[in-house]
C-alpha cells in the first residue's frame, strides 16, 4: 500500500515547470560536460581492464612451497565451509616427513563457486588465494569451467592478472600507487578516469 | 548403594563407580582423556579436576574418586573451569597442532574440549618439544609421538586388554613420548582399538588414512557379523559408501572392543566374490526372472521331495521367513540347518573377542531349532540327500553344495545369499541377497544376545535382503511369510517362538535382549501347537 | 635442560649373561616378591657389564625379568644413570643445581671443559673423559662436586680437579671414597 | 489539365523527399537517445560496432540494429487475432508518416524551366514545399493524427495478451485525453492566425523572431503593453501543445503504456522483428512530426529569423560566403577535437594493428576535407557566381529553410529526448490528473485569452 | 641460645670405625633391639606416637600414627607388609641421610628391624638413591654383619620374628624420592608416583601395605626404645619434639650437617653453627628446607626458629627436610629461580599433565628471563602457570615446583620485573599474596 506524503508546496512548485527547467538544466549540463570531456569512469574493456583492488576475489589459485609442491594438506577446511560445495578434494600420503597429506586432486567447479572467499578464509596453511585478480573465468564447456590442481598451481606463473600486466606496460596509465616493480597493486584510486 | 551429590543433584549409584560415570548418569559430562571406563584408572590426564564440596579433600579428579556416602562434589564453578582451561594450555603446550594433517580430527577430545574450555589467546612464546612423527607401529597403525597427550591409555590396553604391552611411554619430563622397542611391531588382531581409545591423533588407523575427514561420515549402529560374537560396532558411511567400521561400546558383549577383521567386514561389500545380480544355471538375469524360476522348480517338484536348509549366516528374520515358507508354501518340505559351516578363510580363535564360530546367527538358528524339533540338522540332511529323497533344495546362505560334495549331483538347489561360494557355482537358482550392513535385521549371538542390524548403505546391484526375497517367494508360491518389513517380520518371530517372546525392535534398542531361557514344558506345548497351526 | 637421547640402534649384538651373573641374579630375585622388581639391579648389573643399555642388552634383561622389550626400554629411560649411549671410560657428572652453583659450579664446568677441551656431554678423542652436567648429587654441603663413575669428589678447586683428572689418566686414581666426607662430617660435631 | 502528369511527378518527388526527411532522422534520433542518455548519465554510451574500424561515436550501432531488426525471425503468435495484429504496426507507421504531408519544409521553389514545358507549356514554374496544400491542414493532422490510437489499441487488442491489452488501453485513453487539450491550444492558434493552413501559418512569421507563434504578436508594429496578452496567449498554447505531443507520442514522462515492472513491453510485447521495429519507428517518427507541426505553429516553421525567403534570394551570394567562410574554422575546430582525441589512453591501450586506429586519422581528413568544400562554398560566394544564376538562389533559399526545419526538428527531438532522461515518469492517475483537470481548463482559458488579444490586437492595429 | 644439644642420631658419629659392627655394639648398639623384640609390636607403635615423633622426610606427619594405619592381619587377608626405608636423598640442599648411613648404617638397620616389627613386616627395603653406590657398599656390608650376627634375617636374636633388610639401588629420578614414586620404582616400574587413594599403608608396595619412613625418622627408633617417649618430648617444642638433622650449604662460612633440638633459632643457626655469612657480605634469603620449600627473606629469618609451626607462620615456608641454603646479595635470583626450575623440569616424571608441561614451561620462561628476552606479561604468565601446577597433580612434586615460583615472585617481585625492564606493577603485590 502506498502512503501518499503531503509536502506543502509553494505555487511555483506546484506548477511544476521551473522545478522542471532545473532538473532539465542539471542534465544539460552533465550531458555538455560529457560531450566536451571523455572522463566517464566507464572502463573500455576489454581493450582497457580496471586493476583490480588487492582483496579482489578472483579466480583461485594454489599457492606452492618453495619445492614446488601445493602448500595445500588436504585438511578438507575450504571443502568444509564452502556453502556452494564446489570443492573437491582427494587426499593422498605425502612422502614429505613433516607434512604427510597432500591433494591428490583438488578441483574447484567454478560454475558453483560463488567468491565468497570462505575458502580462503579457512584455509590453515595459505594454500588457497583468490588475489589473481583474474575475473574472466568462462569456458566454452563445463568441464573446462572445474580448475584442477594444476591448472591452479600454474595460474599465476608466467600470466600475471592482465590488468597488472596491461599498466606494467602502459606505466603512464597506471593508476597512483600502481608499482610495476612488485608484484601488486599497492592502492588503486578508483575515482581516475583512465 | 551410596548417595553422591554432584552440583547438586542427588544420584545413587553403586559402590566403587568413579564421579565421571555418576555424572554421566545425570547428563553431567566431565571431561576426560585418560579415563577409560573397560581399563584401570590412571588418573594422570588432570582433566577431570573437580571441587570436592564434601566427604573429601579437593580439588581432586573425578575418575579416581569413588562413590561414597555424604560425597559431593561440583563441576561447575569457575575454579573447575580454571583448572580445566590450565590442563587444556599444558596439553597443548607441546602439540603440534596439525590438526589439518590429523586423521582424528572432527572426533578428537583435544579439539572438543578446547572448544569447551580452551584458553583461546596463546600465550606459548617457547619452542615445542619435537617427538617421533609417523613411526609405523603395526599393520594398521600409525602413531605420532607429538600428538599424544601421554594419556597411557594404549599402554594399558597393551597390559590388561591383550597381554602384549609393546607400547610404553619412554623417558621423562615433557620429553615423554610413546612409542615402541625398536624391531618390536604391533601384530594382535585388536590394533584397531589403539586408534579408536587414543583420544587424540597420535595413534591412528592405516586404513582409514586420510581417506575421508570424519565429520562427513554418518554413523549407524549395527554389530559385526564376522563371528559369532557379534560386537556391537559403528558403521561409518557417507553417500552410500562405508568408510570404515568403530566398535560401540555394549558391556555385555564386547565392552568397548572389536577384532581388526571384524573392521574390515565392509570391504566384502564390494568383494569379487559378491552376488549382485541373480542367476539362472550359472547365467546372470534380472531378478524376476530368477524367481519365476525359482517358482516353477518348487511347484514342479513332487510333494515330499522338497528340502530347505536353514543358514546360520542370514538373519533371525530370514531363518524365520524360510521357515514359515517351508511350512506354509511348501507344503511337506522338511527342514535342515547345518552347524559350523562356512569358517572361511580367516581362522583366527581367541578368548577375548575372536570366536572359533564364523556364523554370526548360530544361536539364533539353534533357538529356531529348539522350538520345532521337527529341524534336522546336517547330518539329517547328508542322510536324506544320499538316500536321493530331496530333489529340490531351497538354500539360505549356506554352502550346502560345498559340503554335500558329489552326493547331491541331482539336486536342483535354489541358493539365496551374498557371496560366490561351491553352492553359487552349481546351484540351479541364485538369488542376491544384501549385506549385513545393506538391511534391517537381527542376528543372535555366542551367548545369546539378540541384536539389530541397521541398513546403513543401499544393498548393492540387485540384492534384496534376504527376508524380503523369501517373502515374494512365497507370495509367489501362494502364501507369503508375511514379511513386508523387517520389524514386522521380527513381531511375527516373537510372537511365534518362545525363546524371542516380548521383543520389539524398539525393546532391543542399540544393546539388544537375551534371548529368552528355554522351558522345557512350555516348549514342547507350544512347539508341536504352532507346528501344526499352519496346517489347519 | 633435560636431555633424554634415543639410543643407537647398532648397539652390543648377542649379549647373554655368564653363569655367575646369572646365579647373582637368581639370587637377587629372592630378595622381592616379584620377578619384575629385580629389574632395576639387573640392568644396574647389565650396565657394569656392558658398559651402557643398547636395545640389546635390554632384550636380554626383558628375557630375564619376564617384560616386553619395550617395558625395560621404558623404565630405563625414565632413569638418568642408565646410560642408553656409550661413554668415555671415566663419566664426570657435575652437580650445577642450587648449592653447587652458589658455591661455583660453573667454573668447575668450564675448568674441565678447558682441561679436557671438549664440551658438555661429549667424550674426550682418546675415550677417557665424557663430561656431563647432572642435577643435585646430595653433596650440597661440600659444594662444589663431581661423581666420576660412583666415587663422589667434593670442594673441588682448579688445582684438585687437575690431581683427580691426572691421576685417572695416568692409572692413578685417588683411593675411594673420599675423606672429604669424613672431614665434614665433624663439622657438626664441633659445635 | 496538361500539367497533371508534371505534377504528380512533382508530388511524388515531394513524397518521397518528405519520406526521406521523416525516415533519416529515425536513426539519428536513436542514436542521439542512446549517447543523450549516456551523456546525461555520465557513461559512454554506444562505442564498440564498428564498420573498417570507423565506429563514428556509435552511429554504427543504429545500423546494426536496422540490420538485426530486419533479419530476426518475425514470430507470429498463434493466439493473435491474426489481421488486426498485422495491421496495427502498419497504422502506427503510416499515421506518423502521412500526417507530415502537410507540413511545409519551405516556401515555394521556382523553377525557372517549366517541367511541363516539355510538353509545351508556360515557361516557369512554382513548385510549393508540402506534398498537400490542404485548407484545413492542422486539422488533418489533428485528424489523422487521432488515428494513431487505433495502431496501439488494435496492436494491444490482438495481442491476445493480458499485458498488451492493458497497455492499449492505457495507451488509447491516454491519447484520447490528450487529444482534446491539443486540439483546443491549437484553436487558440488558429485564432491568431486566422487559418489552418499550415504553408500560411509558416508565411505569416517570416520576418523578425518576434513574429513566431510563440509570442503570439504576429506582425504587431509597435511594442505595447497589451503585447503581453499575446505572449501569453502564445505561450500558453505552446505549453499545452507540447505537453500534448508528449503524450501522443508516448514519450517520458508519459510512457504509460509501456513499463518493465507492471506491463513488461505494454501494447508491442508480442512484436517481433520488423514490425516491432514498424512500432519503433514510428514512435520516433511521431517525434518528428509533433517537432516539426510545433516548429510551424510556433517556431516560425521553416523560415530563418529576421532572413525570410526574399532576403534569402537577395543576398544569396553574401551568405553563401558567410556560411562557406564560417564553416572553415568550424570543420577544423572539428578536425582537432578528432586529432586530439586520437591520444586518448584508449587508443594506446590498443594493439599496434588494431583496426580501430584508422577512425582518428578517418575523422581527422574528413572534416578536414570538409574544411576545404566550406571553402570552396566561400570562394564561390565570394565571386558572386550564385546570385547570378536563376536556380542557384531558389535553391539555397530552399537548402536553408529545409535546413532551417530540419535545424528546429532536431532540436525539438532532443528536447524530447532531453526530458525523457530528466523527469520520472507519472503515475497513471496523476497522468490522467494532469489532462482532465488542469490541461484541459487551462487549454479553454488559453482560447478565452485569444479572443480578447485578438479583440484587443485588432484594436491595438485600428489605432 | 643456650639450650642443651642433644646427640641422638649423630651421637656414634666421629668414632674411629663407627660403621662397624664393634663400634657400633659397643656404644650400645642394638640394645634397643633387643628390648623391642621383646615388646608387642602395638606397644612399639603406641611408644613412637607417644614421643611425639614426626617424618623427617619433609612432611612431618607423626610416623607412630602412619605405622598405625597398616590394616590388621584380619583385614589384609594374607597380605604381607612391607617396611620401605627412604634413603633417595635427591632434594637440593639436603645430604643428612648419606651422613648418617655413612657414618652409622647399624642405627639405621636397627631401627628398620624395630620397625618392621612393629608394623609386621617380615621385609624391609632400604632404597637408596644411585649416585650412593659407595654408601650402598657399606650398608650392604653392615647388613652382611648384622645378618652374620642374627640382628636380621630370620628368627632374630631367638625371638622368632623374622625380619630380612635388602638395599635397592635407584638410578637418578628425583621423583622415587615420593613415597609412591619410590614404590613403583622398587616394584620394578618407571619411577612414576601413584594415584592416592589407595594410600601406600593400605596398598603400597606389590598391593601390599607399606610403610616408608626417612633414614633419620627410623634411625631415631632405637633411642626412643632406649629412652622411652617422654626423654624425647622434653627436647625441642610442644608440637615437634627431638632433634633434626639440618643439611646446611650455600654461602655460610661452614657448610655441614648440624643435630638441633627443633625449635632452634634460625639466626643462631646461621651465625652461631654455620659460622655465618662470608665476610663482608649480607643475607639475602634463605631457603630453610630443601629447595621446594617457599624461600624467606632476611626479616622473617631473624623472626623464625627451626621448627615446622614457626617457619610456616613467619615465612608461609615449611621445614621440610631441614636443607638449609643460604644466600647472600651476590646471588641472582632469576639465576637462582631458573637453576631450580632446571632442575624441576628435569626431574618431572612426566605422568600427569600440569607438571610434565608446566614445569618445563616455566624453565622455558625463566630461561629467557634471565636474558632479559622476557616482558611483564611472561612474568604474569610465569606465576599463572606456578598457580596452576600447584596442587593439581597427583604427587607433591608438581607444587614443589611452584612454591619456590610462587615465592621468589611474591617476595622478590623487584628482580624479576627489574630484569624484564618495568617496575614492580601496582596490582602485583596484593594479587601475589591472595594466590
Amino acid at each position: 500500500m502506498t502512503l501518499p506524503v503531503q509536502r506543502p508546496r509553494s505555487f511555483l512548485e506546484r506548477l511544476f515547470i521551473p522545478e522542471i527547467l532545473r532538473g532539465l538544466y542539471i542534465t544539460l549540463q552533465h550531458g555538455l560536460h560529457n560531450l566536451f570531456h571523455q572522463d566517464q569512469p566507464t572502463v573500455e574493456y576489454p581493450d582497457m581492464r580496471r586493476v583490480m583492488p588487492d582483496r579482489y576475489k578472483g579466480a583461485h589459485r594454489l599457492t606452492t612451497r618453495p619445492d614446488g609442491k601445493v602448500k595445500c594438506v588436504a585438511c578438507m577446511c575450504c571443502a568444509q565451509v564452502c556453502p556452494a560445495r564446489c570443492i573437491t578434494i582427494e587426499a593422498g600420503e605425502d612422502a614429505d616427513e613433516p607434512i604427510e597429506k597432500y591433494p591428490v586432486q583438488f578441483q574447484i567447479d567454478m560454475l558453483r563457486c560463488i567468491y565468497c572467499g570462505y575458502c580462503v578464509e579457512a584455509c590453515p596453511k595459505d594454500a588457497i588465494r583468490m588475489d589473481t585478480g583474474i575475473y574472466e573465468i568462462n569456458s566454452f564447456t563445463r568441464q573446462d569451467m572445474i580448475h584442477d590442481k594444476a591448472y591452479m598451481t600454474d595460474l599465476m606463473d608466467g600470466k600475471k592478472p592482465l590488468a597488472e600486466k596491461f599498466y606494467r606496460d602502459q606505466p603512464d596509465q597506471a593508476p597512483a600507487g600502481f608499482d610495476g616493480t612488485q608484484d601488486r597493486v599497492v592502492s588503486v584510486d578508483d575515482s581516475r578516469g583512465l | 548403594m551410596p548417595t553422591v551429590k554432584i552440583n547438586g543433584i542427588e544420584v545413587e549409584v553403586p559402590a566403587g563407580t568413579n564421579m565421571i560415570e555418576a555424572a554421566a548418569k545425570i547428563g553431567i559430562e566431565i571431561p576426560h582423556y585418560c579415563y577409560h571406563p573397560h581399563l584401570t584408572v590412571a588418573g594422570n590426564c588432570r582433566m577431570c579436576l573437580c571441587d570436592v564440596e564434601a566427604g573429601g579433600r579437593g580439588p581432586d579428579i573425578a575418575c579416581n574418586m569413588q562413590a561414597r556416602d555424604g560425597l559431593a562434589i561440583r563441576t561447575d564453578t569457575p575454579r573447575v573451569k580454571q583448572m580445566r582451561k590450565s590442563v587444556m594450555e599444558f596439553l597443548l603446550k607441546n602439540h603440534p597442532l596439525d590438526c589439518p594433517i590429523c586423521d582424528q580430527s572432527g572426533e578428537c577430545r583435544l579439539q572438543d574440549y578446547y572448544m569447551d574450555y580452551g584458553q583461546y589467546e596463546s600465550r606459548l612464546a617457547d619452542p615445542k618439544v619435537t617427538k617421533h612423527k609417523r613411526q609405523d607401529i603395526g599393520d594398521h597403525l600409525v602413531l605420532d609421538a607429538e600428538r599424544c597427550v601421554a594419556c597411557s591409555r594404549c599402554v594399558r590396553f597393551g597390559d590388561q586388554i591383550t597381554g602384549t604391552g609393546e607400547l610404553r611411554l619412554f623417558n621423562r619430563t615433557d620429553h615423554t613420548e610413546i612409542g615402541i622397542f625398536p624391531g618390536v611391531r604391533i601384530d594382535h588382531d585388536y590394533q584397531g582399538n589403539l586408534a579408536d581409545i587414543c583420544p587424540v591423533g597420535a595413534i591412528t588407523s592405516k586404513d582409514f588414512r586420510f581417506q575421508k575427514r570424519v565429520w562427513y561420515l554418518t554413523d549407524t549402529d549395527s554389530i559385526c557379523t564376522a563371528c559369532a560374537t557379534g560386537c556391537d560396532i559403528k558403521v561409518c558411511h557417507e553417500r552410500n559408501q562405508v568408510f570404515r567400521i568403530k566398535p560401540r561400546r555394549n558391556d555385555a558383549v564386547n565392552q568397548s572392543w572389536m577384532c581388526d577383521h571384524g573392521r574390515m567386514i565392509w570391504q566384502d561389500l564390494t568383494s569379487l566374490g559378491r552376488l549382485l545380480q541373480a542367476r539362472v544355471e550359472g547365467q546372470v538375469g534380472n531378478t524376476d526372472a530368477a524367481m519365476q524360476t525359482a517358482v516353477e522348480t518348487l511347484q514342479g517338484a513332487e510333494p515330499g521331495t522338497v528340502g530347505v536348509v536353514l543358514g546360520t549366516q542370514a538373519s533371525n528374520e530370514a531363518n524365520w521367513a524360510l521357515w514359515r515358507l517351508a511350512k506354509d508354501a511348501l507344503k511337506g518340505a522338511s527342514v535342515f540347518w547345518c552347524q559350523g559351516n562356512d569358517p572361511g578363510a580367516w581362522d583366527r580363535v581367541d578368548d577375548l573377542l575372536i570366536d572359533a564360530d564364523k556364523n554370526p546367527n548360530t544361536e539364533g538358528v539353534r533357538a529356531l531349532t529348539r522350538h520345532d524339533a521337527s529341524i534336522g540338522d546336517g547330518a539329517d540332511l547328508a542322510h536324506a540327500v544320499r538316500e536321493g529323497n530331496l530333489k529340490t533344495l531351497l538354500v539360505l546362505q549356506d554352502d550346502v553344495l560345498g559340503r554335500l560334495g558329489d552326493a547331491a549331483d541331482g539336486v536342483a538347489v535354489l541358493y539365496i545369499g551374498t557371496h560366490r561360494n561351491g553352492t553359487v557355482d552349481k546351484a540351479a537358482v541364485v538369488l542376491p541377497a544384501a549385506h549385513t550392513v545393506e538391511q534391517d535385521a537381527t542376528y543372535t549371538n555366542r551367548r545369546g544376545q539378540v541384536q539389530r542390524v541397521r541398513r546403513a548403505v543401499h544393498p548393492a546391484g540387485d540384492s534384496r535382503p534376504a527376508w524380503q526375497l523369501l517373502d515374494r517367494l512365497g507370495a509367489s508360491l501362494g502364501k507369503a511369510p508375511g514379511a513386508s518389513t523387517a520389524a514386522i517380520a521380527f513381531k511375527k518371530l516373537s510372537a511365534q517362538v518362545p525363546a524371542f517372546a516380548d521383543m520389539t525392535y524398539r525393546a532391543l534398542g542399540t544393546q539388544g535382549l537375551p534371548l529368552v531361557a528355554p522351558q522345557p514344558e512350555a516348549q514342547t506345548d507350544q512347539a508341536s501347537q504352532e507346528h501344526h497351526e499352519p496346517a489347519k | 635442560m633435560a636431555h633424554f637421547p634415543t639410543p643407537p640402534l647398532d648397539g652390543h649384538g648377542p649379549v647373554d649373561w655368564s653363569p655367575e651373573d646369572q646365579a647373582e641374579i637368581a639370587e637377587l630375585m629372592t630378595h622381592y616378591p616379584t620377578k619384575r622388581s629385580a629389574l632395576l639391579p639387573i640392568l644396574w648389573m647389565a650396565q657394569r657389564k656392558w658398559g651402557w643399555l643398547s636395545f640389546d642388552v635390554m632384550r636380554l634383561v626383558a628375557t630375564t625379568v619376564d617384560l616386553p622389550p619395550s617395558e625395560v626400554y621404558s623404565v630405563a629411560t625414565f632413569y638418568t644413570m642408565l646410560k642408553k649411549q656409550p661413554t668415555g671410560k671415566y663419566l664426570i657428572q657435575v652437580c650445577h643445581t642450587l648449592s653447587c652453583k652458589l658455591a661455583g659450579a660453573e667454573q668447575i664446568v668450564d675448568h674441565i671443559k678447558k682441561k679436557l677441551g671438549i664440551s658438555e656431554g661429549e667424550t674426550t678423542p682418546d675415550g677417557m673423559f665424557t663430561l656431563m652436567r647432572v642435577e643435585c648429587l646430595a653433596s650440597c654441603g661440600s659444594a662444589p662436586m663431581m661423581q666420576i663413575d660412583d666415587d663422589f669428589h667434593e670442594q673441588l678447586t682448579p688445582d684438585s680437579i687437575d690431581a683427580i683428572l691426572d691421576g685417572l689418566a695416568q692409572g692413578q686414581p685417588l683411593p675411594s671414597p673420599r675423606p672429604e666426607v669424613d672431614q665434614w662430617t665433624f663439622r657438626s660435631l664441633e659445635s | 489539365m496538361e500539367n497533371h502528369w508534371a505534377e504528380l511527378i512533382v508530388v511524388l518527388i515531394k513524397c518521397v523527399f518528405s519520406l526521406a526527411f521523416v525516415m533519416q532522422i529515425v536513426p539519428i534520433l536513436i542514436w542521439a537517445e542512446r549517447k543523450v542518455s549516456a551523456y546525461i548519465q555520465d557513461r559512454r554510451g554506444p562505442n564498440r560496432a564498428h564498420i573498417m574500424g570507423i565506429r563514428a561515436a556509435g552511429l554504427v550501432h543504429t545500423l546494426v540494429d536496422v540490420v538485426k531488426l530486419v533479419v530476426k525471425e518475425d514470430i507470429i503468435p498463434d493466439h493473435v487475432e491474426k489481421g488486426f495484429w498485422f495491421a496495427a504496426p502498419v497504422i502506427a507507421m503510416s499515421v506518423a508518416l502521412t500526417t507530415f504531408t502537410v507540413v511545409p519544409w519551405g516556401d515555394s521553389l521556382l523553377l525557372p524551366i517549366s517541367v511541363t514545358s516539355l510538353w509545351g507549356g508556360t515557361a516557369a514554374m512554382e513548385i510549393p514545399l508540402q506534398v498537400a496544400q490542404i485548407n484545413g491542414g492542422m486539422l488533418f493532422i489533428l485528424a489523422i493524427g487521432s488515428l494513431g490510437v487505433y495502431g496501439v489499441m488494435l496492436a494491444g487488442w490482438a495481442s491476445n495478451n493480458k499485458f498488451s491489452l492493458l497497455g492499449g488501453l492505457r495507451a488509447s485513453a491516454q491519447m484520447i485525453s490528450y487529444e482534446l487539450a491539443m486540439g483546443l491550444s491549437v484553436a487558440a492558434m488558429f485564432m491568431l492566425y486566422g487559418t489552418a493552413r499550415l504553408d500560411q501559418i509558416a508565411a505569416q512569421q517570416a520576418g523578425p523572431i518576434w513574429n513566431w507563434g510563440i509570442f503570439g504578436v504576429l506582425n504587431s508594429p509597435s511594442f505595447d503593453p497589451l503585447v503581453l496578452i499575446g505572449w501569453v496567449v502564445g505561450g500558453l498554447a505552446f505549453l499545452l501543445f507540447w505537453t500534448s505531443v508528449f503524450a501522443e507520442t508516448n514519450r517520458m514522462p508519459f510512457d504509460l503504456p509501456e513499463g518493465e515492472a507492471e506491463l513488461v513491453a505494454g501494447y508491442h510485447i508480442e512484436y517481433s522483428s520488423l514490425r516491432f521495429a514498424l512500432f519503433f519507428m514510428a514512435e520516433y517518427a511521431h517525434m518528428i512530426v509533433g517537432s516539426a507541426v510545433t516548429a510551424t505553429l510556433f517556431f516560425g516553421g521553416y523560415n530563418i529569423p529576421f532572413l525570410d525567403g526574399a532576403a534569402i534570394r537577395a543576398h544569396s551570394d553574401l551568405i553563401l560566403m558567410v556560411l562557406g567562410f564560417g564553416g572553415v574554422p568550424v570543420s577544423l575546430a572539428f578536425a582537432f577535437i578528432a586529432w586530439r582525441r586520437s591520444k586518448r589512453p584508449f587508443y594506446r591501450a590498443l594493439a599496434k594493428n588494431d583496426i580501430r586506429h584508422r577512425e582518428p586519422r578517418f575523422f581527422i581528413s574528413m572534416w578536414t576535407m570538409s574544411a576545404l568544400s566550406a571553402l570552396g562554398l566561400g570562394v564561390v560566394g565570394a565571386l558572386g557566381l550564385v546570385g547570378g544564376t536563376v536556380l542557384g538562389p531558389e535553391l539555397l533559399a530552399f537548402a536553408l529553410q529545409t535546413g532551417s526545419l530540419f535545424i528546429k526538428v532536431l532540436f525539438g527531438t532532443f528536447f524530447m529526448i532531453w526530458v525523457r532522461w530528466t523527469l520520472p515518469r507519472f503515475r497513471y492517475d496523476q497522468l490522467m490528473d494532469l489532462g482532465w483537470r488542469a490541461m484541459l481548463p487551462t487549454a479553454i482559458g488559453t482560447i478565452m485569452l485569444a479572443g480578447v488579444w485578438v479583440i484587443v490586437r485588432e484594436a491595438v492595429h485600428a489605432v | 641460645m643456650d639450650v642443651p644439644k642433644p646427640r641422638i642420631l649423630t651421637r656414634r658419629w666421629g668414632l674411629a670405625g663407627s660403621h662397624t659392627l664393634a663400634v657400633a655394639e659397643e656404644h650400645g648398639g642394638y640394645a634397643s633391639l633387643r628390648k623391642a623384640l621383646s615388646m608387642a609390636p602395638a606397644d612399639i607403635t603406641a611408644l613412637v606416637k607417644a614421643s611425639g615423633l614426626r617424618g623427617r622426610g619433609g612432611a612431618g606427619f607423626p610416623t607412630g600414627l602412619k605405622w598405625s594405619f597398616v590394616p590388621n592381619a584380619e583385614k589384609r587377608a594374607g597380605k604381607p607388609v612391607y617396611l620401605i626405608c627412604n634413603a633417595d636423598e635427591s632434594e637440593p640442599g639436603t645430604f643428612k641421610d648419606r651422613y648418617c648411613i655413612w657414618n652409622d648404617p647399624h642405627m639405621l638397620i636397627e631401627g628398620c628391624v624395630i620397625a618392621a616389627h612393629a608394623i609386621g613386616a617380615k621385609a624391609a627395603y632400604i632404597y637408596l638413591r644411585g649416585e650412593f653406590k659407595y654408601v650402598k657398599d657399606r650398608l650392604d656390608d653392615a647388613l652382611k654383619e648384622a645378618r652374620a650376627k642374627g640382628y636380621v634375617g630370620k628368627n632374630i636374636m631367638g625371638s622368632g620374628v623374622d625380619v630380612d633388610v635388602w638395599t635397592h639401588q635407584g638410578a637418578g629420578a628425583y621423583i622415587c624420592g615420593e613415597e609412591t614414586a619410590l614404590l613403583s620404582s622398587i616394584e620394578g616400574h618407571r619411577g612414576q608416583p601413584k594415584l592416592k587413594p589407595p594410600f601406600p599403608a593400605v596398598e603400597g608396595a606389590w598391593h601390599s601395605p607399606t610403610i616408608v619412613n626417612n633414614v633419620e625418622t627410623l634411625q631415631v627408633v632405637p633411642w626412643l626404645i632406649e629412652h622411652g617417649p617422654d626423654a624425647y618430648r622434653a627436647i625441642g617444642t610442644e608440637k615437634a619434639s627431638g632433634t633434626k638433622l639440618f643439611s646446611c650449604s650455600g654461602n655460610i662460612k661452614k657448610p655441614g650437617v648440624y643435630e638441633l633440638p627443633l625449635g632452634y633459632p634460625m639466626m643462631e643457626l646461621l651465625n652461631d653453627e654455620c659460622g655465618g655469612l662470608l665476610d663482608g657480605h649480607t643475607l639475602k634469603a634463605v631457603i630453610p628446607g630443601g629447595s621446594s620449600v617457599p624461600i624467606m627473606t632476611p626479616q622473617e629469618v631473624a623472626k623464625a626458629t627451626m621448627d615446622y609451626e614457626s617457619i610456616n607462620e613467619v615465612a608461609g615456608s615449611y621445614l621440610g627436610s631441614g636443607g638449609f641454603i643460604v644466600m647472600d646479595e651476590r646471588a641472582d635470583l632469576v639465576d637462582v629461580l631458573a637453576n631450580l626450575l632446571r632442575f624441576y623440569a628435569h626431574e618431572s616424571c612426566g605422568q600427569c599433565t600440569p607438571c610434565r608441561e608446566g614445569t618445563g614451561w616455566m624453565f622455558s620462561i625463566l630461561d629467557r628471563l634471565k636474558s632479559g628476552d622476557c616482558t611483564e606479561d611472561d612474568i604474569r604468565i610465569l606465576r599463572d602457570v606456578a598457580n596452576n601446577i600447584h596442587s593439581r597433580t597427583i604427587c607433591f612434586f608438581g607444587a614443589s615446583a611452584a612454591m619456590p615460583v610462587q615465592s621468589f615472585l611474591k617476595k622478590f617481585p623487584e628482580e624479576f620485573f627489574g630484569r624484564a625492564g618495568v617496575s614492580v606493577p601496582d596490582d602485583w603485590r596484593p594479587a601475589a599474596s591472595a594466590k
